[in-house]
């Protein structure tokens, strides 16, 4: 009978997901050097460039780990909302947010000690995210409203509050009406650890640790399992699968809305459109590529964190910034391709 | 020594988007002409710090050792990164920082081409409304409105000047629907502050006139709507700051050139303003550069010709 | 006066939602059949771009318009591939889509930015000065026929004819669909092809005729917007062209609200939209008691020895 | 061999590590019904797969109608003549009966449906309008519309895989006399699958017997074969338990009191219904599924709360209380439906072993990995549960193993009270033998049971009262041993003596 046939592991290589992105970077080394030589420039240089200015130096790690940041931040997010199986596209709508509400604090309140100021205002960034998600959370557990599309919907209605504040209410009287909120003050910036790198980043692996800890080794990451696999089984067991859910998205939101209060407090200083430069999106694919596993979407999101920055800079000789979203792109579809390696195996059957 | 300079340019549009960073990025060419310097230029760098920061960054770790940051939106960078590399210089449009050292600004005083366009555009208005398609309401576009609107009056006191705000400086689909909105009006003039021409297209399908902006460039879009445009020339000002940074007589300071520079300056204008309007145009460019007229500088309100909200 | 501007908004509303509706109705097919395709503004942009340069180039419009809806349906294929084919997760490869259509098309257009295009998408019927709402609606060009004929015959097919029914049942229940035969990754790679042929369509259109002129994000959220409005129409071509007419109404109002002399703020106006989609959203959910007419099995990879 | 309409050849199937199917021949004779009997996970329905092209063989060929096959799916198997009713209704509920009669593109009745679906609903005595919706039928409903599908789809060989699991004994009856209609004057293959060897003897000419994934008996005469050679074949060893009934009963650990309840379709399912149950006693519910056993389970279980009356478990009133409340009680529910109640799919073995007790493996709100598995290696041992890997996606398990680790996981705890709800279906014999020794194992440790149960030989062998539910109603309550099988069947039936 049929020559080739195609089965399906039953179980798959711990670190497959982790193979795969490797796998797909390099497909994706080759296809960016392809377009590179079809315009005629040197892919080797470009790369070498790429390389040495997004981790050749203390000064360049620390850009890409600091862009890594809201990545791996929302990205966590994203996976404890997926563990009830519910999809989070609104993570650039809470970071945004999760800035508002810090800036919302900071004008509101002044407390002397700046340790506890920061960590008042990083909390309200977390709190703001919640808040962000709170509406398509309610509509799914009360009335199942598709939370992919309430959740996406929420970005532009952030987005658009967000240019709302900067160019009324919130607009900094000191830049020539340039649309953008006031500075915070220099005492609740977030200090830096190394080089550069913002001490953002330790919160980020805190969270991580976190994270993994909820998504695998508590109560509430085991409940939100058994929710996630089937409501009904939920309901024989006990355990209210909308509970489960709206804490969930509750958690994964705040995850994001904290990217966003460290942004703020790290990099931007205020509220400005950027604040995030589609962070909330390339963490849903950080996330789903990796599983949704914290780890791994801390190892995935750094390497992102990298690409971005080595995206920016190879502008500079001259190649366009696209190539390393293309180079993004393809990474990601070779991981896709070479997960199916990982899951699928083709056999050839033997002719008798 | 030439050699020992290496300038940047960041834009935050295309280079060649026929408008604001073309207009920045001829300059750039007309300096490595004069003055053969090496030169190397990153479009597409949105508004924000840790964007420039970062393409900015890659160019010093390169060896380029002047930047210019062409949009307001650079300010904050270029500002900590001039305390940082006190061997690079900075130089932003539009800004209005600068220290003592190694960082300046440079502008220009657009609203005075803007006023001569607005002289064409009230001679040329049948309806007497005319439409202004407005970015950002900033200083700096209100001031080119009022001074526009200043233009309209004095040759046609009955006409209004109507403004729609699109938040764009490089968006044709805001614009175009904000032109439209505006022509749906009755308005049959139409000028803008955008860097892409879909103003000038839809006027030109609807058989209103245009006044662009930046370059003339924008006219090869609508030929048969351009009427003239207020243009920036970068050119002699890059090769005037380069030089004097070779020379080492370079000084950090804000720099505001007006028509007598030749920074800014109106597009020549198509036969079909009259000839009247045409002399009154010279008459007052004349005036301008001598110094004798400069248009009032209104940047609070709106002057009672025109219609719209400064806080939309 | 009023009258040619209450005109100039319907014409601006039936334009607007002529670009929403192409696309959503192609992600409704592909939806009906269980892919799910978030890759909608990448295929748009793709579209856009693609049909653009063949008209510069060209100027044969005809040829463009099929250049773009090719090309979109190519690019969509790659979703096809790595999600019928490779069986890898739809949201995920989707969401990659969009990225790589939306950075492709702006490599490919570089050069295209600012260009003019001499050729533009002219009404079917030649009206000079539109009077009333019907001589709008007959001023309107070629692609918005289209869409309306396009309407009537996905609706047609898909509860009307076997072919479609077995479309439906695909997306419905993959298994049950499999087991009596039906081809599900012949119907899942051909719809989600024919989704982004749409989309490419809606591409097409944005540059040809609703500004015919190419810039970077051009699309600037329409692809997400057209996914919402699948929702919003409860999977139902009519009720999907309703939804667009809705959001192309207030999306054709936001900037002429300010001739109108509403002090509303602007920004305010933009989000409006999506504020009443989600509102409908939740209300059409409630009134539907949580049935919001999905494919059941929409999302689900497909393996046949899957137990 | 005669003349086979079907031959395969040494087909091979493994999945993982598990070889689910080792060099099986098997033969299929035109006009004839076959029994296929085996263990649970024996391989039946993996072979079934593999004739109506679900899933590709690694080895081994196939000749249909003499024609050697070349390559084989779903479509090309039905041009071939092969339909195969599957384990779970391979029904679009969404669509109407006939949209799923016709979606196939063998179907033959294109024109003329009305006539056909006139003609095939007499003969599987059902009565419905074709535009229903399939989800609007009841199991029994949905099972013949399977069967419809297959001669709407003019197959000449059905395979039909335990059909009979989900119907009552009267649909059991009535299905019989529709196969040998089939078979007889329309000439149809059959192939039945089934766990009751009665069922077995009664349908079949021809029997084959698999094991381990291996055909251990081919083409064995019905009529000569014995019940203790068959069971043999299948299972090596005869042991099927007695069990004695004279066990102690102590203090009522089970009272339900007036439960009256109705339903989101507000119709009453449930009437008025009181039962009470000693420690260390089995009371049976006997009923045709759909009188209200479900909603007297729930009620019970705590996962339905807006019922009429009151629930008492061991002297607590725990009506208005959620299922928790039960569990702290230490009662045990061993749902219906095993897959999507019971165990949660998608979700690994690991997880679903500790559905009921997780919590014992909490710290605040730390989940001890390493307590989790212990307990799931104790129920493995226990239980003798084959689970490839704990980490594995709970479906990888057979239907039998998936019931004993569901068993095993509410019975570990030595409960007080247990509602167990059809825990043999569609279980092989030896795994039916070990439940029942489990169940009543668990009776003389004392715990209060409520055994529901279509299975009328089950009932009587494990309970020590029945009753007989009927429309939401109670209608007969007997000690087991005054009871006969008449009198409980008129009850089922609706008729009162
Ligand atoms: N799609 C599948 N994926 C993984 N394992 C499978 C699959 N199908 C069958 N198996 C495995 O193959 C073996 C045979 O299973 P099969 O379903 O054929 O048994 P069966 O005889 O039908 O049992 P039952 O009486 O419980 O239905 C089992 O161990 C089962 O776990
Ligand atoms: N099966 C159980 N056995 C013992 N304690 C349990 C069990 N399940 C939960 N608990 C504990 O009981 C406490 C109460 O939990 P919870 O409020 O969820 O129960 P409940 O209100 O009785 O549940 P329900 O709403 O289902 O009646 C918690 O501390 C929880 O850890
Ligand atoms: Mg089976
Ligand atoms: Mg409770």
């Amino acid at each position: 009978m049929n020559k080739f046939i195609l089965s399906k592991k039953l179980y798959r290589n711990e670190l497959a997901t982790f193979y795969s992105f490797l796998i797909g970077f390099l497909i994706a080394i080759i296809v960016g050097s392809i377009i590179l030589l079809i315009q005629s420039k040197n892919p080797f240089d470009v790369f070498s460039l790429m390389l040495k200015l997004s981790i050749g130096s203390v000064n360049s790690l620390s850009n890409s780990l600091n862009k890594a940041i809201p990545l791996i931040l929302a990205g966590l997010g994203i996976a404890i909302i997926n563990s009830v199986k519910l999809w989070n596209i609104g993570a650039e709508g809470q970071i945004f947010f999760g800035a508002i509400a810090l800036n919302f604090v900071y004008i509101n309140t002044s407390i002397e000690n700046s340790y506890l100021y920061i960590f008042l205002l990083l909390a309200s960034g977390f709190i703001g995210g919640s808040v962000c998600i709170l509406l398509p959370a309610l509509s799914k557990v009360l009335f199942g409203v598709n939370e992919i599309i309430t959740t996406l919907l929420t970005n532009y209605i952030v987005f658009g509050l967000t240019i709302y504040l900067i160019n009324g209410v919130w607009k900094d009287p000191n830049s020539l009406n340039f649309p953008a909120a006031a500075y915070v003050s220099e005492s609740v910036y977030l200090p830096t650890v190394f080089g550069k790198l913002s001490s953002g980043f330790l919160i980020c692996i805190l969270f991580t640790l976190i994270a993994y800890y909820i998504k695998d080794k508590s109560v509430f990451g085991y409940e939100m399992r058994i929710a996630g696999g089937s409501a009904l089984t939920a309901i024989y067991a006990g355990i209210s699968a909308k509970q489960k859910a709206f804490i969930a998205m509750l958690i994964g939101g705040g995850f994001a809305g904290l990217a966003g209060a460290i942004e703020l407090l790290s990099q931007t200083h205020r509220v400005s459109t950027g604040i995030s430069q589609g962070f909330g999106y390339t963490a849903i694919i950080v996330a789903a590529i990796t599983g949704m596993r914290p780890l791994g979407i801390f190892l995935v999101g750094s390497l992102f964190g990298a690409l971005a920055i080595g995206g920016s800079v190879i502008q500079t000789i001259g190649v366009s910034s696209y190539i390393s979203e293309i180079i993004q792109a393809t990474t990601l579809f070779g991981a896709l391709i070479a997960q199916f390696f990982f899951s699928y195996e083709i056999k050839r059957v033997e002719d008798d | 020594d030439v050699d020992d300079y290496k300038a940047a340019f960041v834009y935050v549009g295309p280079a060649d988007d026929g408008g604001w960073s073309q207009a920045h990025d001829v300059g750039r060419q007309y300096l490595v002409e004069q003055t053969g310097i090496e030169t190397a230029y990153t479009e597409l760098v949105p508004e924000d710090a840790t964007e420039f920061r970062t393409v900015a960054e890659a160019y010093i770790e390169q060896g380029y050792n002047i930047i210019f940051g062409t949009t307001f939106g650079y300010l904050d960078a270029m500002a900590e990164m001039a305390e940082e590399y006190p061997d690079v210089i900075f130089l932003h449009c539009s800004g209005y920082l600068k220290n003592d050292t190694n960082f300046g600004n440079y502008f220009g005083k657009m609203y005075q081409p803007r006023y001569l366009s607005g002289l064409a555009a009230g001679a040329m208005t049948e309806s007497n409304k005319i439409g202004y398609v407005a970015a950002f309401p900033i200083p700096e576009v209100i001031r080119g409105i009022n001074a526009f609107a200043t233009g309209v009056k004095e040759v046609n006191p009955d006409a209004t000047v109507e403004v729609v705000w699109t938040f764009t400086w490089f968006g044709p689909e805001a614009e175009t629907q904000a032109a439209n909105a505006l022509l749906e009006t009755g308005v049959d003039v139409l000028a803008q502050h955008q860097d892409s021409p879909s103003t000038g297209i839809a006027a030109e399908a609807a058989g209103a006139k245009w006044i662009s902006y930046n370059t003339a460039y924008g006219q090869d879009a609508a030929p048969g709507a351009f009427v003239t445009a207020p243009v920036w020339d970068w050119g002699p000002y890059y090769v005037e700051i380069v030089e004097s940074i070779i020379n080492d007589e370079f000084v950090a300071e804000a720099y505001w050139g007006g028509m007598e520079t030749g920074l800014v300056s109106l597009y020549e204008l198509t036969s079909d303003v009259p000839t009247e309007t045409a002399s009154l145009i010279s008459d007052r460019t004349e005036e301008i550069i001598s110094g004798s007229y400069d248009p009032p500088i209104v940047e609070e309100e709106f002057i009672d010709n025109v219609i719209g909200t400064v806080n939309p | 006066m009023i009258d040619i501007q209450f005109l100039g908004l319907i014409n601006a509303t039936l334009q607007a939602a002529t670009l929403l509706f192409i696309a959503a109705l192609g992600e409704l097919i592909a939806e009906k059949s269980g892919v799910l395709n978030l890759g909608v503004e990448g295929m748009i942009s793709i579209g856009a771009v693609s049909g653009f340069i063949t008209a510069i180039n060209t100027e044969n419009l005809f040829l463009s318009i099929l250049v773009g809806i090719v090309s979109a349906s190519l690019f969509s294929s790659i979703h096809a591939f790595v999600t019928v084919v490779l069986k890898q997760d739809q949201t995920v490869s989707g969401l990659i889509l969009t990225i790589l259509g939306l950075s492709l098309s702006s490599l490919i257009g570089k050069k295209y930015v600012g260009k003019k295009l001499n050729t533009k998408l002219e009404g079917v019927f030649d009206i000079e000065n539109p009077s009333n709402i019907i001589e709008i609606i007959l001023g309107q060009n070629i692609i918005f026929y289209i869409a309306i004929i396009l309407m009537i015959v996905t609706a047609f097919v898909l509860k009307r004819t076997m072919f479609g029914r077995r479309i439906e049942a695909v997306g419905e229940d993959l298994k049950s669909a499999d087991s009596m035969g039906l081809k599900i990754g012949k119907t899942q790679f051909i719809a989600t092809c024919v989704g982004g042929a749409f989309a490419g369509l809606s591409g097409v259109y944005l540059t040809l005729s609703y500004v015919p002129y190419w810039t970077d994000g051009m699309t600037s959220g329409r692809g997400w917007i057209a996914l919402a409005l699948v929702i919003f129409g409860g999977w139902k071509p009519y009720r999907t062209a309703f939804g667009a007419l809705l959001f192309g109404f207030l999306e054709a109002l936001g900037p002429r609200l300010q001739t109108y002399g509403f002090e509303m703020s602007p920004y305010i106006v933009k989000i409006t939209p999506y504020v009443i989609t989600i509102l409908v959203l939740i209300v059409l959910t409630i009134i539907k008691n949580g049935n919001t007419g999905a494919p059941k099995n929409i999302g689900i990879p497909f393996f046949r020895e899957n137990r | 061999m005669k003349n086979p309409i079907l031959e395969a050849k040494g087909i091979s199937k493994s999945f993982g590590n598990i070889k689910a199917l080792d060099d099986v021949d098997f033969f299929l004779e035109k006009g004839i019904i076959h029994g296929l009997l085996g263990e649970n996970g024996a391989g039946k329905s993996s072979l079934m797969n593999i004739l109506s092209g679900i899933y590709l063989p690694e080895k081994g060929t196939l000749t249909i109608n003499g024609k050697l096959i070349k390559r084989l799916n779903p479509d090309l198997a039905s041009s071939y003549g092969i339909g195969m009713v599957h384990q779970e209704f391979r029904l679009i509920d969404s669509f109407s009966i006939k949209d799923n009669l016709t979606l196939s593109k063998s179907n033959i009745y294109q024109n003329d449906f009305n006539e056909a679906f006139s003609k095939y609903s007499d003969i599987f005595a059902l009565n419905l309008n074709s535009m229903t919706p399939v989800s609007e039928l009841s199991v029994g409903e949905k099972q013949k519309v399977e069967i419809m599908k297959l001669i709407f789809n003019n197959s000449s060989i059905m395979l039909l895989d335990e059909p009979t699991a989900v119907l009552t004994p009267q649909e059991t009856v009535q299905l019989k006399v529709s196969l040998e209609t089939l078979s007889q004057e329309d000439e149809k293959t059959i192939v039945l699958i089934t766990h009751k060897l009665k069922e077995i003897k009664d349908f079949t000419e021809t029997i084959y017997v698999m094991k381990n994934g291996k055909m251990v008996a081919k083409d064995l005469d019905t009529k000569t074969v014995s019940d203790t050679q068959l069971i043999e074949l299948m299972m090596g060893e005869v042991k099927t338990s007695k069990f004695d009934k004279n066990n102690f009963k102590g203090e009522t650990k089970l009272e339900a009191v007036d439960i009256s309840f109705t339903n989101e379709q507000n119709i009453k399912t449930l009437q008025n219904v009181s039962l009470e149950i000693k420690s260390g006693e089995v009371l049976g519910v006997a009923g045709v599924s759909g009188n209200g056993q479900v909603e007297l389970a729930n009620i019970i279980c705590g996962i339905i709360k807006d019922f009429e009356g009151r629930v008492i478990v061991k002297t607590k009133d725990v009506t208005g209380k959620g299922v928790k409340s039960r569990k702290k009680l230490n009662l045990s529910y061993i749902p219906e439906n095993r897959l999507g109640v019971g165990l949660a799919p998608g979700v690994s073995v690991l997880d679903n072993s500790a559905i009921k007790e997780y919590f014992q493996a909490s710290f605040g709100p730390h989940l001890s990995k390493n307590v989790l598995l212990n307990s799931l290696n104790d129920l493995i041992n226990k239980f003798s549960i084959k689970a490839p890997d704990v980490k594995a996606e709970i479906s990888t398990l057979s239907g039998g193993n998936m019931q004993k680790l569901l068993m095993g996981r509410e019975l570990i705890s030595n409960p007080d009270v247990i509602i167990a709800a059809q825990p043999t279906r569609g279980l092989d014999v030896s795994a039916v033998d070990s439940i029942h020794n489990l169940i009543i194992d668990q009776r003389d440790k004392g715990s209060a049971i409520l055994l529901i149960s279509e299975d009328l030989d089950e009932l009587f062998k494990l309970s020590d009262r029945l009753i007989v539910m009927y429309e939401g109603k109670v209608v007969i309550e007997i000690e087991t041993e005054l009871a006969t099988v008449e009198n409980i069947g008129l009850a089922m039936a609706g008729i009162n003596e």
